[in-house]
């Protein structure tokens, strides 16, 4: 199975620095945020890879980095074995147009000014195209009716909404969809409609999903792959039967216990001591050391590199 | 033992509007004692957070009660003046709102907020409520409280805000808490340590909380027992493991199954057709009957029943039996 | 006691050489004096000269013996000296009044109180250009350095131009400009005995808007108001304790026609219009000065025939005579050639004279019955008078005051050929070589009476030639308390010393 | 904080810079001074010397580089119509204007902020509601007719407060005030009330919409959780973050306050700067016209700084990140 | 999926003007009895000055119909000297009251329409530019709205109009006042408009409707128009209604200050500046009725605006 999408040591550093003018004053460093580090990932075609991790850690970036909204400050992205970096525009503009994004606040992503048709023929309109009963075709596809058309995104609850969305990105007939918390916003009743769709549409329409959640729950029922992401870098990736059997990042197995349970009536553990760190000033060697139950003095010092333990993929000195 | 902290019956809260009066809660009746968590959970726009305003007297315009009543330690409250109203609030009962970002006055310190909130309910010195400020913020698990409370919010991670809001909302000793949404806006990993604070300081002190999620596994993990909202009404009520595990009620059956678990693997789930009605267009009838597979004519035309003249835990005609299998 | 005593302007120095403006000799007539003044009645009279006469076998020597017993306010004696120097001074190149006295070629001291003056040419009318040439204090001039006339770009302010020290009935007590002048009598004046000087003190105070101006008369803060304006003549009239004192004014209200070839904007394919004769003479007919005077004016205008103020040497009735007829003013168009009319833009101040925008617009109503289209310019003096004197006008307002009450005055200026020294405010490109030449002759003429023929000549041929249109005669208008008594001088000139307080 | 000063500063420094050129290319068509600075009898020779000692002749941009290099001197130069030192004039009339416009300024501020707080409390009372449709009166006339209609009640029918004027001033050497003498005060209370009805308005308004937003701010529905005094909520929550957006926008307009004293002043006689400068544009007293726009930019900048560093002083964030600045 | 037809209750699309009366504005709208009144009050002038030819019994614009002779007619009673009479009077051109004020108000309203929308362009360019493309464009122009602050409204408008005098040939100046005070009152006013754009527009910005646009490779430009303006015109809209009154006082008071309309072709600010030099005189109603006009129109389209700043704003509901 070839790779739709790879992502090859990918980084993104944001500037955080104040202006020059106060740096100069108050003999102030350079800041930089890194958002991304170092992250490689392979995303067959017809697959869906789940993105997990807390808020911070770097998976919108990851998504808009893959979707062309970000720029990497380093390593490459292939999308359809073509370089996005490197490649003629043109070309990269090609491939880009197979790829459609799902947000994840449904009240926001759909332009309150324009009519559910217009907002659905858009991508399609931009090129120049006909889109004449697109969007009727679209609205039925994800289960609202041709009618709706006509409407306004005021008039339709959040579920409807992120129908709505989903139409709008399979306007272009993508291969890829990357949805970046498509449920977080919803009830659970309206989750499980949109999930649904969402697989009913993956195997009707042979989509690639990059999956982007923090909810734990969620992933598991999604994904076939997933990433664990702590502070910008993957600390763990496995196929999701193996990353809920056997957890090896100690972060991973952190959030699994965290995760509030249906059947953990009454639990009383432990919570996970601290929170995230700063992301500008990250600890030094493992960024996890500080909250991490295991850590040694390795850990304080040295990154971490990936190894590989069966078929999981993870970054910490004691896992095995 | 004594009665409870907090009794609702048959609660209304009316909004008048151009296209008719709707009732965002409608006939809710439940009790809180001492030292107990009440969940409440239920779609968005259920009536949650309406309920819990209208104990803690805080409805916004043009909302308001028009039925029912409201006793705190048996005392109705319901009607009381706003004035009367402002004293019990805070200081006997407290509220929690679901922001820790935007809960907290950006221009004061949170030292400031502390103490003025303890020296408006309680008789002490300035001085007293300093320490006593200093000792709610240790309570709550902020580090180096002294130091610490000279700071002013927006120098604050966002547990640690919810933290300062918690220590706010206790700091006068109420009996009662509401809690609406504590942890939505939170990772994981501090959810968790919210959660695990609550059901501490609930239990140390006795105090009596509602609280509102629709999260169900936080609901499971921190309740002791359940309210299921929907349009206005109650669906259900009863102890946590009776309700998660063993929903009577077709919609709470459906929200448990709808969830996504971990032995669900890559199975479609299970859903509940459509949405909730808005407000303004309540069917006649159980509110639930268009979205229920157990629907029958009588639900179409009567009212569902209510809570305490059926068996208590769930408001419908055809129940869903205990060792009936929930379709898959 | 005092008077309070407001106008719209402030004076703008008080250096008397610097400006050749109304409020600031004004002001400055109540503090110092001229050789020969001219009173409330027009009439020249003796100030600090008691006499002077022309050396009957050189007209160009006149003498002039100065009033003895004179001081000035610091105490100092006002001699002969003082007038060498004064004169000197105001013929020094930063005078503004060097102009006024242009004929003068030099000033001798006699003795301590009889000076010569000499000119270039006879000038008949050198006692009547003497009224603002104000004496000043030689010593106390060189002794505050302020010798040289202050010099806008001079660097500092001068002495002078701060510090008052005249042989006149008041002495300046305080100042800030453009706000209050303070003043108060003079104990030693020469003329104590000989004037009325009912008012012991005087504040002065600017205030420009007219509705302001007139409120405060109304609510008793002042007791005497300068520039009325015409409208509340009738109210302040009406209140028992004002009272409304009028005169016709020296100054003529009139429009200037551009008579060359090529207008400046735009000349139609058949040519200048105005360039016609008989095109002004049927504007001239259009202008309905009765209506302008009862509604624009209120009845405080006189209407005007000819250019010149009603006191002026050269004057007649029977030239001042006019009379509107919009048929024959039709008929005369369409005799020209321009029955169909044509348009012009007309040129206007709105904040020089009394009206002027509104004389000007009425005109414009006026002027569209015979088919001429006007576009109205109005705008503020600073950018109205360089449009006249620029020429870049083709029809504009102008008025004129003439100070020496004599007709020479205005041919000079406003008939003569444009020039460097004579026509300087002739902005019709008139000219008229005969007219030029009579002007030049009259200024030297010593025999009166050949001298006034003359003059009824030249306003012949002017008037006949129309290149300007009269409007009017302004009438003065000063307003105030029924107790004070004041006469209205035609030059708007207040002298307090003539005021008596009842 | 310092790096943020600087900043201002520098952006001030161009922003005043860019005033004066603008001003001063202004001068060269409002009109020709030199028309009205010699008399009827002028001669050609008179206004060319004339335009030559005051430079009118040299190019523009020689003229403003000259104006510049004396301003920094702080030397205006002369003014044409007074031949005195504008410097001098400047501050002898500043004292006037300032003073009529902090008094009308703290009376925008004092009632435009009280009335803000009780229109948006008591937003649907009618008082509140009487209040807001007054104070539109109040902005829907033009300022001059406003100034000119309590001149004819309160001066010529009442008889109760001069029409113009400043009154009886004391003169304490540097400064000249009208506030220690019964006629002072009492000449300043029509212009103060003509020129600060509109800003107080202004301000009413604005905090008014703004509290209203902050009402409904969670923090003070937590406040009210937490059973706080209305009082309380509404003074000491509610009111310091009304502060915040109010302080910019506030300063701006107590900077155009000085600016609008023109017509009052005007109306009403007072001799300010405001007086001065429509004195100078009717006669095209260059210096002047440049200097009054000069110091106008800088009380404004002044003001502006000010105001940058109340918000320092009031909101803690910004203390911390210093980036935000006070748009 | 027929388990989705449940929610899909499509209720029959109304028509255009049906939904805008059914609207919560609309609702807010005739719920507010001040809001009708001021909108029937500016209706009813803006319809009378844009008809003022047909409504107005006489052309005060033309010179050759006006009669000096009529001057100071009093309102309602025959001219002492033509016996002609007048519903509202005539003033010192003997021009008929009511007609000049119907005239003059379309000038008014010409002025005030045509600066406001100029404000509102440039502010709204600008707002949009800094508020979208940020960095440097934004600090700049930012800058460039200091500067502006500089300037009051009266002092831009004196400059322009001294410069637009210099430059502009004499035969146009009579037009070039209109436009003079159109370009001051709409410069001096353009900063608040870009300051409010500028912040809504961040807002919108981050938007994931605007992030969908991008993705699907929408230009900035469009962006900006299509997505970004039409969600910031609500509070545009409600600072042009405040705008116009104070634009229509603005005309007014730079008329006093000498630097506005002419007076053969008068606004409602001339009118009143010519008005209240009578003020004394007892021609009240050359003052009165204009002043009065002026008032109601500035009162109404204020309240208007006031009723709407409450009306379009979500939060106060
Ligand atoms: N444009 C930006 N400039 C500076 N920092 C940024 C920018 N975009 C993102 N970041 C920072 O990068 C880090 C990762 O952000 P990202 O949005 O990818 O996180 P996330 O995992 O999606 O979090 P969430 O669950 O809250 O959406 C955060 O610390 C964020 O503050
Ligand atoms: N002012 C109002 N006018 C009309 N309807 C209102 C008003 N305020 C609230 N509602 C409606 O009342 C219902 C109850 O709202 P409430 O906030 O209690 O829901 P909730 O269960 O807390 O939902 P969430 O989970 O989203 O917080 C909602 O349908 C809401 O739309
Ligand atoms: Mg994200
Ligand atoms: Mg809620």
């Amino acid at each position: 199975m070839t790779a739709l999408i790879r992502l090859e040591r990918l980084t993104r550093d944001f500037d955080v620095s104040k202006p020059w003018l106060n740096r100069v004053i108050e003999r102030l460093p350079r800041e930089t945020l890194r958002a991304v580090s170092d992250v490689s990932l392979e995303i067959p075609a017809g697959s869906v890879y789940a993105l997990v991790g807390e808020s911070g850690s770097g998976k919108s970036t990851i998504g808009r980095i893959v979707a062309g909204l970000v720029r990497a400050s380093g390593g490459t992205v292939e999308i359809d074995g073509v370089d996005t970096v490197s490649a003629a525009p043109a070309r990269v503009s090609e491939v880009r147009r197979e790829l459609q994004m799902i947000f994840q606040d449904p009240f926001a992503s759909l332009n309150p000014r324009w009519k559910v048709r217009r907002i659905i023929a858009e991508p399609v309109a931009v090129r120049g195209e006909s889109t004449e009963g697109l969007s009727e075709r679209l609205l039925e596809q994800v289960g609202l009716s041709a009618a709706d058309a006509n409407k306004y995104p005021h008039e339709f609850s959040g579920g409807q909404r992120q129908r709505i969305c989903i139409a709008r990105a399979l306007a272009s007939n993508p291969k890829i969809i990357i949805c970046d918390e498509p449920t977080s916003a919803l009830d659970v009743s309206v989750q499980s409609q949109v999930l649904n769709l969402m697989s009913d549409l993956r195997e009707e329409l042979g989509l690639t999903y990059l999956f982007i959640s923090h909810d734990l729950t969620v992933v598991q029922h999604m994904a076939d792959r997933i990433g664990v992401l702590y502070l910008g870098a993957l600390v763990e990736e496995a196929p999701r039967d193996r990353l809920f059997a056997e957890p090896k990042h100690p972060y991973t197995q952190m959030l699994f216990d965290a995760a509030p349970r249906m059947d953990a009536f009454g639990r009383e553990v432990e919570p996970p001591k601290g929170e995230i760190p700063d992301a500008i000033n990250p600890p030094p060697g493992c960024p996890y050391h500080p909250r991490c139950p295991m850590a040694t003095e390795v850990c304080w010092t040295e990154v971490p590199q990936t190894r590989h333990i069966g078929e999981t993929r993870v970054r910490c000195h004691h896992a095995e | 033992m004594t009665g409870p902290v907090l009794s609702v019956r048959d609660l209304v809260v009316e909004i008048p509007t151009r296209r008719g009066v709707l009732r965002p809660v409608d006939r809710v009746s439940y009790d809180i004692a001492a030292g107990e968590i009440l969940g409440v959970v239920g779609e968005s726009g259920a009536g949650k957070s309406m309920t819990g305003n209208a104990v803690i007297g805080l409805l916004d315009r043009p909302a308001r009660i028009t039925a029912g009543e409201i006793l705190l330690t048996g005392e109705p409250i319901h009607g009381l003046n706003g004035e009367a109203l402002r004293r019990l609030r805070g200081r006997r009962m407290g509220m929690i709102f679901q922001d820790p970002l935007t809960s907290l006055n950006p221009l004061l310190t949170v030292g400031d907020q502390l103490t003025e909130t303890i020296l408006e309910h309680l008789p002490v010195s300035a001085a007293e409520a300093r320490k006593r400020a200093i000792a709610a913020l240790e309570e709550v698990g902020i580090p180096a409280a002294r130091q610490r409370i000279g700071s002013y919010p927006h120098e604050f991670s966002g547990g640690m805000r919810q933290r300062v809001v918690i220590a706010l909302a206790l700091c006068a000793e109420p009996e009662l808490i509401v809690a609406d949404e504590p942890t939505t806006a939170l990772d994981v990993s501090v959810q968790a340590q919210i959660i695990a604070l609550l059901k501490r300081l609930c239990r140390e002190r006795g105090v009596a909380v509602m609280l509102v999620t629709h999260d169900m596994g936080v609901i499971a993990e921190a309740a002791d027992r359940v309210a299921v909202m929907y349009a206005g009404r109650l669906a259900e009520l009863g102890p946590v493991r009776e309700v998660v595990g063993n929903a009577r009620h077709p919609y709470t059956a459906g929200l448990m199954a709808s969830t996504p678990s971990a032995s669900g693997g890559h199975r479609r789930l299970r859903q509940i057709p459509g949405a909730m009605p808005r407000l303004d267009a309540v069917p006649d009838g159980c509110p639930f009957h268009p979205r229920c597979e157990r629907a029958e004519a009588r639900c179409r035309q009567a009212p569902e029943p209510m809570l305490q003249t059926c068996d208590g835990r769930a408001a419908c005609w055809f129940p869903v039996v205990a060792d009936e299998e929930v379709p898959a | 006691e005092t008077l309070r005593w407001a106008r719209a302007g402030d004076a703008l120095t008080l250096d008397p050489h610097a400006q050749n403006e109304g409020p600031t000799l004004a002001l400055m007539h109540q503090m110092m004096e001229p050789l020969v003044l001219r009173n409330p009645d027009g009439e020249l009279e003796a100030a600090l000269a008691t006499d002077w006469s022309v050396d009957p076998d050189n007209p160009e020597v006149w003498t002039f013996s100065l009033r003895e017993g004179v001081t000035f306010h610091d105490g100092a004696e006002f001699t002969a000296e003082d007038v060498v120097f004064s004169f000197e001074r105001a013929l020094s190149e930063n005078s503004d009044m060097k102009g006024l006295i242009s004929s003068v070629a030099s000033v001798e001291a006699l003795s301590d109180y009889e000076v010569e003056i000499t000119t270039n040419g006879p000038n008949p009318l050198l006692p009547a250009a003497l009224p603002n040439i104000l004496m000043i204090d030689k010593d106390w001039a060189e002794a505050n350095d302020t010798v040289d006339v202050q010099d806008v770009e001079g660097g500092e302010e001068t002495f002078a131009s701060q510090n008052v020290n005249g042989t006149g009935p008041y002495m300046l007590v305080s100042r800030e400009p453009d706000v209050r002048t303070e003043m108060t009598a003079f104990e030693d004046y020469w003329g104590a005995a000989d004037f009325p000087i009912g008012y012991s003190d005087i504040v002065y105070t600017p205030i420009q808007n007219p509705s302001t101006r007139t409120a405060a008369l109304f609510s008793g803060e002042v007791d005497f108001i300068q520039d009325v304006p015409v409208q509340d003549l009738e109210r302040i009239e009406a209140d028992p304790s004002l009272k409304i004192v009028s005169s016709p004014q020296n100054r003529v209200i009139f429009y200037g026609l551009n008579v060359s070839d090529e207008l400046v904007n735009g000349t139609p394919d058949a040519g200048n219009p105005l360039a016609d004769g008989q095109v002004r003479e049927a504007m001239n007919m259009a202008l309905n000065r009765d209506a302008i005077r009862d509604v624009v004016m209120r009845g405080q205008s006189i209407p005007a025939g000819v250019i010149m103020p009603p006191f002026v040497n050269g004057w007649n009735e029977e030239l001042n005579s006019v009379s509107t007829d919009i048929e024959a003013a039709k008929a005369l168009m369409e005799e020209a050639g321009w029955g169909d009319g044509f348009s012009i833009q007309l040129d206007c101040p709105n904040d020089r004279y009394i009206n002027d925008e509104a004389i000007c617009q009425a005109t414009v109503g006026m002027l569209a019955q015979i088919g001429v289209t006007v576009n109205l310019n109005a705008q503020p003096k600073a950018q109205h008078f360089p449009l006249v004197n620029g020429l870049e006008s083709d029809f504009y307002m102008l008025g004129w005051g003439v100070p020496s009450y004599d007709s020479e005055y205005i041919f000079n200026f406003l008939y003569h050929t444009k020039g460097d020294l004579y026509g300087t405010w002739n902005g019709t490109r008139y000219s008229n070589p005969e007219l030029d030449e009579m002007t030049k002759a009259i200024a030297a003429e010593v025999d009166l009476e050949a001298r006034d023929e003359m003059i009824a000549e030249m306003w012949d041929m002017a008037k006949a030639d129309t290149v300007y249109l009269p409007i009017h005669h302004q009438v003065l208008n000063w307003a105030m308390d029924s107790d004070v008594g004041a006469a209205v001088d035609p030059d708007d000139q207040v002298k307090v010393k003539y005021f008596t307080a009842d | 904080m310092l790096a943020y000063i600087i900043r201002r500063v520098a952006q001030s420094v161009l922003v005043l810079l860019i005033t004066g050129f603008v001003a001063f290319s202004m001068f060269s068509y409002v009109g020709d001074p030199v028309e009205n600075m010699l008399g009827q009898e002028r001669t050609q020779a008179d206004v060319d010397r004339l335009r030559e000692q005051l430079g009118l002749d040299q190019p523009f941009v020689v003229q403003y580089a000259k104006f510049l290099g004396q301003a920094v001197q702080g030397n205006f130069g002369l003014s044409y119509r007074q031949g005195r030192p504008v410097s001098d004039i400047l501050s002898e009339r500043l004292p006037a204007t300032l003073e009529l416009a902090a008094v009308s300024g703290l009376m925008a501020l004092a009632g435009g902020i009280g009335l803000g707080i009780f229109t948006a409390i008591r937003r649907r009372g009618v008082g509140a509601n009487v209040i807001m449709t007054l104070s539109l009166v109040g902005v829907s006339l033009p300022t001059f007719l406003i100034g000119i209609l309590l001149i004819y009640v309160f001066a010529v029918q009442l008889g109760w407060l001069p029409s113009f004027g400043r009154g009886e001033v004391t003169d304490l050497g540097w400064w000249t005030t009208g506030f220690l003498t019964v006629s002072g005060l009492k000449a300043l209370v029509l212009p103060a009330i003509t020129l600060g009805l509109y800003q107080m308005t202004l301000i009413m308004r604005l905090v008014r919409t703004e509290m209203l937003e902050v009402l409904r701010m969670d923090y003070i529905r937590f406040a009210r959780a937490r059973g706080l005094r209305e009082r309380a909520i509404n003074f000491r929550h509610a009111l310091k973050n009304t502060l915040v957006p109010v302080i910019t926008i506030t300063g701006l307009q107590l900077g155009s306050i000085i600016a609008f004293a023109i017509i009052t002043e005007t109306v009403f006689q007072w001799p300010g700067v405001g007086l001065l400068f429509i004195n100078a544009i009717q006669f095209v007293d260059i210096p002047v016209m440049a200097a009054y726009l000069m110091m106008i930019s800088v009380m404004f900048v002044a003001i502006n700084l000010v105001v940058d560093l109340l918000y320092f002083a009031i909101d803690p964030r910004l203390r911390v990140d210093g980036r935000s600045g006070g748009h | 999926m027929s388990d989705h037809q449940v929610e899909l209750q499509t209720r029959r699309t109304p028509g255009r003007f049906a939904r805008a009366w059914d609207s919560d504005l609309a609702y807010s709208f005739r719920r507010t009895p001040v809001a009708v009144v001021s909108a029937a009050v500016v209706l009813i002038l803006v319809l009378s000055a844009v008809f003022a030819p047909l409504v107005a019994p006489y052309d005060p614009f033309d010179p050759a119909s006006l009669n000096l002779m009529n001057g100071f007619t009093p309102p309602g009673q025959p001219n002492a000297l033509t016996g002609e009479t007048f519903f509202l009077g005539t003033d010192d051109q003997g021009r008929d009251v009511f007609s000049t004020i119907l005239y003059g108000m379309r000038i008014s309203l010409f002025v005030g329409f045509s600066a406001v929308l100029l404000a509102m362009v440039i502010g709204v360019v600008f707002g949009l530019l800094a508020g979208y493309v940020g960095g440097w464009v934004d600090s700049f122009i930012m800058r460039i709205a200091d500067i502006q602050l500089t300037f009051p409204a009266i002092l831009v408008a004196m400059l322009i109009f001294g410069i637009a005098k210099g430059i502009t040939p004499p035969e146009y100046r009579d037009q070039m006042a209109i436009w003079v005070l159109i370009l001051a009152i709409g410069l001096s006013d353009w900063v608040q408009f870009a300051r409010v754009v500028r912040g809504a527009t961040l807002v919108e910005r981050s938007r994931d409707y605007v992030l969908a646009a991008r993705l699907v490779g929408q230009r900035p430009f469009a962006i900006m128009i299509r997505h970004i303006l039409p969600n910031v015109l609500n509070p545009v809209l409600v600072i042009a209604t405040i705008s116009l009154a104070l634009a229509i006082i603005a005309e007014a008071t730079l008329s006093f200050l000498g630097v506005g309309a002419p007076p053969t072709r008068p606004s409602l600010g001339t009118l009143i500046r010519i008005g209240q030099g009578f003020m004394f005189s007892g021609e009240w109603w050359i003052l009165l009725f204009p002043a009065a006009t002026l008032l109601a129109l500035a009162l109404a389209i204020n309240l208007l605006g006031d009723w709407l700043r409450d009306a379009l704003n979500p939060r106060l509901r």
